[in-house]
């Protein structure tokens, strides 16, 4: 069984009108000296039974985030994710279609992608949104280079504050072209406005922040735009979609380009993957921003229907020239983020990033009394994650933490130099007052306390 | 569904609902709050939030109506040349909803992800074994990200020799859109080349364009007129000896699975497509996850963090590994599209190295019985005597005798319940039908589609207009693509109105 | 689905496959083997299989397929009387397929289900506290069989007080089909008992049908035709009196939740349908759980096993009650329908007492709007001030004046995208449209049903026929029940020819 | 949130339109006294986060036999389920949907259950099946009913290898009518034929006896059929489904009505619920039968299609006079066992039958080696289940064995006073070969061995 289903009569039969006696006919195109003389070297077979135990013992390794309490943010979260999400995409006709080339069949996702697109619109305040990228990072990297290759400039300025995973993949696509990379330098203390002033120029393409930032900071976004665009940049804005429920939209603070991680909007962590790359700009960039879009028509009746459109910026017809060379996107991920938007509406979103924004002060504040413990930043405004400095080394603590079921926060000296003694929590609506208080009691314990 | 058809179809999400109207059902705060303008300050609060106001049944409703305006492969036959839409194993599905999998965050320590990384490094060793290369990384999200990760690590080589000036990646005109401007997105310059009579790359042609400028050749093979390049390993050898790499464009492996090896035959690089060969769903456009192997003289250069085992067996432990000096960086937030590994790797354990070779030889009969059926009533792209997994006709001679067109075909065929093939790709075959049935597709399948396709070769000579007006009996009819570019409509304007 | 209109409908699994063709992965087997013939004696083993020989491909097609030629909640209005057709939340299939819970052998030791055993007993608590009785047992699989355990455990409580005489349960002409039976499959004898002008029991003649051979009423409360009995304590009183039980058929109970109980009202015994209040999904005909509620009275005679608590909080203990002298017995191989069970106290744990109330508003609320809107287009059956969760019309008027039937007005909804209404119940309305909306529809949705009945009581008037000859756009037209009946056809008979 | 969609406007608009001012005005026919006055006293709601953490706190109570080896049968069995069920029958259109009174609009759920009746029949090769019934146990006991009703017979003889708990529900049905049920003696070495010849007689409307019978033994189905037959009784057995991928068909042996717990099917053990009865019999029995039962019929243009039919032997038509009271019946368990049997197939029933087989055997014959431990009944065969007497209380064996993450099989005391020291194991084609060593090894720990 390999889910293959022609039988052997149905070969024979195959065979025969084709005109050959043999499968070793047809691949004689393939000269021998190249034909694998053996078979693959793979582990045997397994029957459906033993296949299902098998990767449930591998699943059974890994620490399951269901069954234990995770404080880690640091762009992958632990949100709700509503029952209805999965019954609806797990539908054969979303899950085993292809990209809607042909939109008289494909009406279902080509509808969906519309209104993903319209709620993506709608929480960033932004004029268009594509209909998905792979994830926040590439996202960012392609409005780097969409936004060097609109200006002809060729730097890119990235803040220190924008996740450093966002920041090594901008990074490795800058590499590879003339475009140049700078950094603004790792002091958690800077004054965002001072340092942008301090490096921006006239060869500045572009401007990427982050909103809240990686260290859970509200950003100042209107100056950070406006100081910017006075250098004739754009701004390009990584942002939070869930604090989008409270925060002030980019569309209001004119930034240009926003991206963000969908993942957040009732997709699975899933280790880190698959994600949902959201991208919305302003609508001058029309003919320049990459990926998918769809639009609405009509058909032969006048009936309202969706098709892809703008497919004369794309690879399969633009080929070398194209905006990006984007293909397969992260569509069902779209699909679940919209599902989440439609099912949370409202007063819904609002609601959770409220609960983010109480669960976290919450448990700032109950961390933060603990002896030894400090606030990183306590002069800006946070949404749901904040940096605490420990009075013990970060990754010993989240290994003592995991006794307690507990998954800690990021210990960020990996990421910033001058933080090695510090950690990064986030908490979200799926935490309850008394996981809060669990995880303050183990961390007293762990850190000595009473 | 057709029990609902006096209807005006579906409408959009945002055209239900009421004022105050709610569907999750969410936590009252347990935790002391504070207002959210004291806490964030009121300049920092965003305005209205215009989302949909409809109840869990409307959202539920909606996306099941949605849902049956859709193709797909569970829905029927579904022959998209290039896509190798194979049937979705059901299994693949439960073992990645298994919370040991789908609950991890991608930071969590490394000692409590000791079960996800046996997945990813196994995966990449399997599929390194199946190319016949050195390694595997499973960071790309999709195909072409694994053709810019290539030439991303092709630029990097060139580089690290002090070989700068190979600013040129050649490219047959057969190739997918993707591979130039994979290869432009890298600032390379692509050098386009023609195929041969045999829709194959021209040896001599090739030995032309060769020279000390070239980084490298992107081929797909079997090419995308679903031929095998049988001159593959001169191609390989005069790419080499100019000092280039040869890159495979594998979105068509599953014709050679435990046939034959790209590895083998001298590439020094390409991609997998796990949502292709290793039946991941596609998802309407995606996930996907482009896989990329490499033989060992690229293997510096791929994309960190990479994932290292020391022991065996029960003793095995996996850590990820990140001091490589040589890596081009990385290319994804994290690890790639683990989801979906676990699905191709559940697949791959299912199949074995037998189930594999199944799999490439009834993909490859299957493609050559519709290519012998139909070959009598459509042009078949180049005069081979074989073709490997898809076949590609052209409806040339239709379109010049009744002035009915690829695209009016893949119409009509919605008609009859079948998902058109691929049109006007590649761009070399005029009115190209690209056809890919796929090994799990039956003969009985392959035979009532070859019959219609008959019928619909004899409705193009009796009834042109029937064909140029189809499609006849789906949800909507035949939609006005220049209309959708000219009256650009990428979003609900009503929603904004208020706002405005 | 719509793409697919140039069809036969779907052939039957038996019409697909080919011989040696498989679906399922299945192990080869690992311990030393030895022939059946041997194992088990050649006598003893069977001839042919004759079962499909299908891919798994062609498996997920046909039932996909099969599902896209069915009406369901999550496509649409179904407004079906009597059923109770709500929303099914998701999140109740969810808890449903934990492993913890579908993973659970009945016989496995009881301190390895503790938590099941929780969900029992709290379930059971909270339906006799919804109900406003003493106790309740959640064996019976369906409604029909609450009624029938309600009915042996009548008789056990009548024999049990040498009552043996008492063989006669009453029955209002309105009820549900499955009441007569049910007493009657408990050996009683049914009478039954006219309702009066107001639809409702008239007292009169109750009193007159009481004597000493009274077993029980049985009473469904709201009634069938949608109204409450508002004499119910009198009737409970003069059954009581006679020294009768009196049973609710609770398939209405959606009416009452957190309005009023039966418990108070005087009955002694009601059933629950879970997969009608309690949100569970019919499955297409099930299944489903007819869980029974009884007063201290008939405690007693409960089936076995029951379930225990001991302790509170995190100290309790749950265990199986075997030792019930009085008990009726068994009426279930196990312990009834956990799993539905367990989707019914997902569905309470959502609501609390605040949630069930509203239901039951707003399920009145809907009955009464639909009732208000089309009362100038049908007739009501009874001329009550307001009904309850459901509103009966009748076609009569229309029958007499354009020869459209209740049917024919059915059968038209169906081009319209909506379920029809039930039909031809209760008994005592000619031409019955029962139409009960549930709780979980919007104004908005009524709105658009009510708008299609009015356009279809002027079709009926201005086009007979167009409904007479109704559905024209489901994926078959009018079935012929009477050649059904005539030529009957059960099975596909062909598979079984070689055979004979 | 109660899934209730109405808004407090649409609430005050229908109002309106029903001309009162307020819900309580309509709830007015219900007379005062009897309006609760207070909320229900039930525990507080929960949101659907708390909600799933509750049950899976719960859930986490149980001991879940995907994580722990099952050796119980006893009626309810650890099969393989192929994926593709649940990915199927969880589809809206099949789960959401009541019974197909009209039939225009449940073609598949009608065609499936004409699809379920051919397998059945094809299963046990019987000539009618209906469309499902409770559980076995009902079925059995509404087939007692459904043979005194036809005969004017009033004794129905149940064989004590007859399942205890099916031979339960029997008594209760039996119990309210006239009827009598004589119970043969419980002797497990009993000549089965003896027995019945012993108590047959001219009142005895039918003999229902198990294939394979409780104890996992594989009667002789011809000669009982036979004795019945000769008293002019009906034969009623119950047999396992997944045996008769292997073993001689009821039909084959004469059978009047076969009755069988379809769980095995594809369905799963769910703390034995819900569960599937499937009925099958003669031709004759096509007006007594009881439940429901489709059949094909053609459309106004001469198109199959399906319907339920014979429903004038129903209780919604002929109420106290029907065959049945059955209304609600295990439809989509049906539909399960359907997408089971096609799934499986000609092959695979077999190749499943034949692993229980195999392995059942293999592990009869090593356990049976451990000192102390004896095969209770050697001279018959037996299909996937066994009894074996033990040196140590079956119970606490239990209990031990729970510590190897074992859940031992059914201690018989219980049901048979003369079976205290008996234990009946069920090896299914779930257990591999190292399950069952695994089993043997932690056995022979527990009773001291080496
Ligand atoms: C030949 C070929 N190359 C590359 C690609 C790009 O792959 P992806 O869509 O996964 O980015 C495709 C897929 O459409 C293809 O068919
Ligand atoms: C009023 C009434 N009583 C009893 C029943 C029988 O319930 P069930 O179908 O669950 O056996 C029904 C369901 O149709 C009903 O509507």
């Amino acid at each position: 069984m390999s889910y293959v289903s022609n039988t052997d009569t149905d070969r024979r039969e195959m065979l025969q009108a084709i005109g050959v006696d043999s499968i070793a006919k047809l691949i004689s195109p393939i000269p021998e000296s190249i034909q694998l003389q053996r078979p693959l070297n793979l582990p045997p077979r397994l029957d459906e039974m033993s296949l299902v135990r098998h990767l449930h013992s591998l699943a059974t390794l890994n620490t399951d985030l269901e069954a234990n309490l995770c404080f880690l943010g640091a762009g992958i979260y632990d949100h709700f994710r509503p029952s209805v999400i999965n019954a609806l995409i797990s539908r054969g006709e979303f899950a085993t279609a292809y990209t809607p080339y042909q939109p008289e069949l494909s009406q279902g996702i080509l509808q969906a992608m519309y209104e993903y697109q319209t709620l993506i619109c709608a929480l960033t305040g932004m004029d268009i949104s594509n209909s998905s990228m792979y994830d926040a990072a590439t996202g960012l990297a392609e409005a780097a280079l969409m936004a060097c290759d609109h200006s002809d400039r060729s730097e890119v300025m990235v803040l220190s504050s924008v996740n450093p995973h966002y920041r090594q993949v901008i990074a490795t696509y800058l590499q590879a072209t003339g475009y140049t990379l700078v950094e603004t330098p790792e002091d958690v203390d800077a004054d965002t406005a001072a340092t942008i002033k301090s490096l921006i120029n006239s060869n500045t393409a572009c401007v990427i922040f982050q909103q809240p930032n990686f260290l859970g900071t509200v950003e100042n976004m209107g100056e950070i735009v406006e100081i910017t665009h006075s250098a004739g940049a754009l701004a390009i804005s990584a942002v939070d979609p869930i604090s989008l429920g409270l925060l002030k939209t980019p569309g209001e603070c004119d930034v240009d380009i926003v991206v963000g991680e969908g993942q957040s909007l009732g997709n699975p962590m899933g280790f880190g993957g698959p994600l949902l790359g959201f991208f919305a700009c302003k609508k001058q960039f029309i003919r320049s921003f990459p990926g998918r879009i769809v639009g609405a028509t009509t058909d032969q009746q006048g009936r309202r229907g969706y098709t892809m459109t703008l497919r004369t910026r794309e690879q399969d017809i633009r080929r070398e020239k194209a905006t990006s060379n984007i293909c397969t996107n992260e569509a069902l991920l779209a699909l679940a983020a919209t599902i989440y938007l439609c099912e949370l509406g409202k007063t819904g979103l609002r609601k959770i990033a409220d609960l983010c924004l109480q669960k976290s002060h919450y448990a700032c504040n109950a961390l933060s009394v603990i002896p030894g413990v400090s606030v990183l930043i306590s002069s800006k405004p946070y949404f749901k994650e904040f940096v605490l400095r420990l009075p013990k080394d970060p990754s010993e603590v989240n290994r003592e933490l995991l006794n307690y079921h507990i998954v800690g926060g990021l210990p960020l000296g990996a990421y910033y130099p001058a933080c090695q003694d510090c950690m990064l929590f986030c908490v979200t609506e799926t935490k309850t007052k008394s996981d809060i208080d669990l995880l303050v009691s183990s961390l007293s314990l762990i850190l000595g306390g009473p | 569904m057709d029990i609902n058809t006096i209807s005006d179809g579906e409408p959009l999400i945002f055209e239900m609902g009421r004022t105050g109207r709610t569907a999750a059902n969410l936590p009252e705060c347990d935790v002391p709050s504070q207002s959210a303008e004291d806490l964030l300050g009121k300049e920092n609060l965003r305005g209205s939030l215009p989302l949909p106001e409809v109840s869990e049944l409307d959202v539920v409703r909606h996306f099941t109506h949605l849902s049956q305006r859709n193709y797909s492969i569970d829905g029927g036959f579904y022959p998209l040349g290039s896509c190798t839409m194979k049937y979705n194993p059901k299994v693949n599905e439960k073992t990645a909803s298994m919370p040991g999998f789908a609950s991890m965050h991608p930071l969590q320590p490394v000692e409590t992800a000791q079960g996800a990384l046996a997945v990813l490094y196994e995966l990449q060793t399997m599929l390194a074994e199946i190319c016949g290369m050195a390694a595997a990384t499973l960071q790309p999200a999709a195909g072409a990200h694994g053709e810019l990760l290539a030439m991303m690590m092709v630029h990097a080589y060139h580089r690290e020799r002090g070989d700068e000036k190979r600013n040129i990646v050649i490219i047959p005109d057969s190739a997918h859109g993707t591979n130039p401007a994979s290869a432009a997105r890298c600032g390379f310059k692509v050098k386009g080349i023609p195929s041969n009579e045999r829709g194959c790359v021209d040896l001599k042609t090739l030995a032309a364009a060769v020279n000390e400028n070239t980084a490298a050749l992107m081929l797909t093979n079997p090419n995308t007129v679903g031929l095998f390049e049988s001159d593959i390993q001169e191609i390989c050898r005069l790419v080499h000896e100019a000092g280039g790499l040869v890159y495979c464009d594998g979105a068509n492996m599953n014709a050679m699975l435990g046939i034959t090896r790209p590895g083998d035959m001298g590439f020094d690089v390409m991609h997998f497509n796990l949502h292709k060969t290793f039946s991941t769903p596609h998802g309407g456009g995606g996930p996907g996850c482009g896989a990329v192997s490499v033989q060992p003289s690229l293997e510096p250069y791929l994309p960190t963090p990479t994932i290292i085992k020391t022991g065996e067996g029960i003793s095995a432990v996996y850590a990820f590994d990140t001091h490589r000096p040589k890596s081009i960086g990385k290319i994804h937030s994290f690890y790639g599209a683990f989801l979906i590994a676990v699905r191709a790797y559940t697949y791959i354990r299912s199949l074995g190295a037998e189930g594999l070779r199944e799999i490439g030889e009834n993909a490859v009969l299957n493609a050559n019985y519709i290519r012998a059926r139909l070959k009598g009533y459509f042009d078949i792209a180049y005069n081979a005597e074989f073709c490997m997994h898809e076949v590609v006709l052209s409806a040339n001679r239709q379109k010049q005798q009744y002035g009915v067109r690829a695209l009016d075909i893949s119409k009509r065929l919605m008609d009859y319940g079948y998902h058109p093939p691929t049109n006007y790709f590649p761009l070399i075959v005029p009115e190209a039908l690209m056809i890919e049935p796929t090994e799990t597709e039956s003969k009985q399948t392959l035979d009532k589609f070859i019959d219609i396709m008959i019928k619909i070769s004899s409705e193009a000579e009796s009834n042109p207009e029937l064909l140029r007006s189809a499609p006849h009996h789906t949800v909507v009819s035949r939609l006005d693509e220049t209309a959708a570019v000219k009256n650009l409509d990428l979003r609900w304007e009503p929603l904004f109105a208020f706002q405005k």
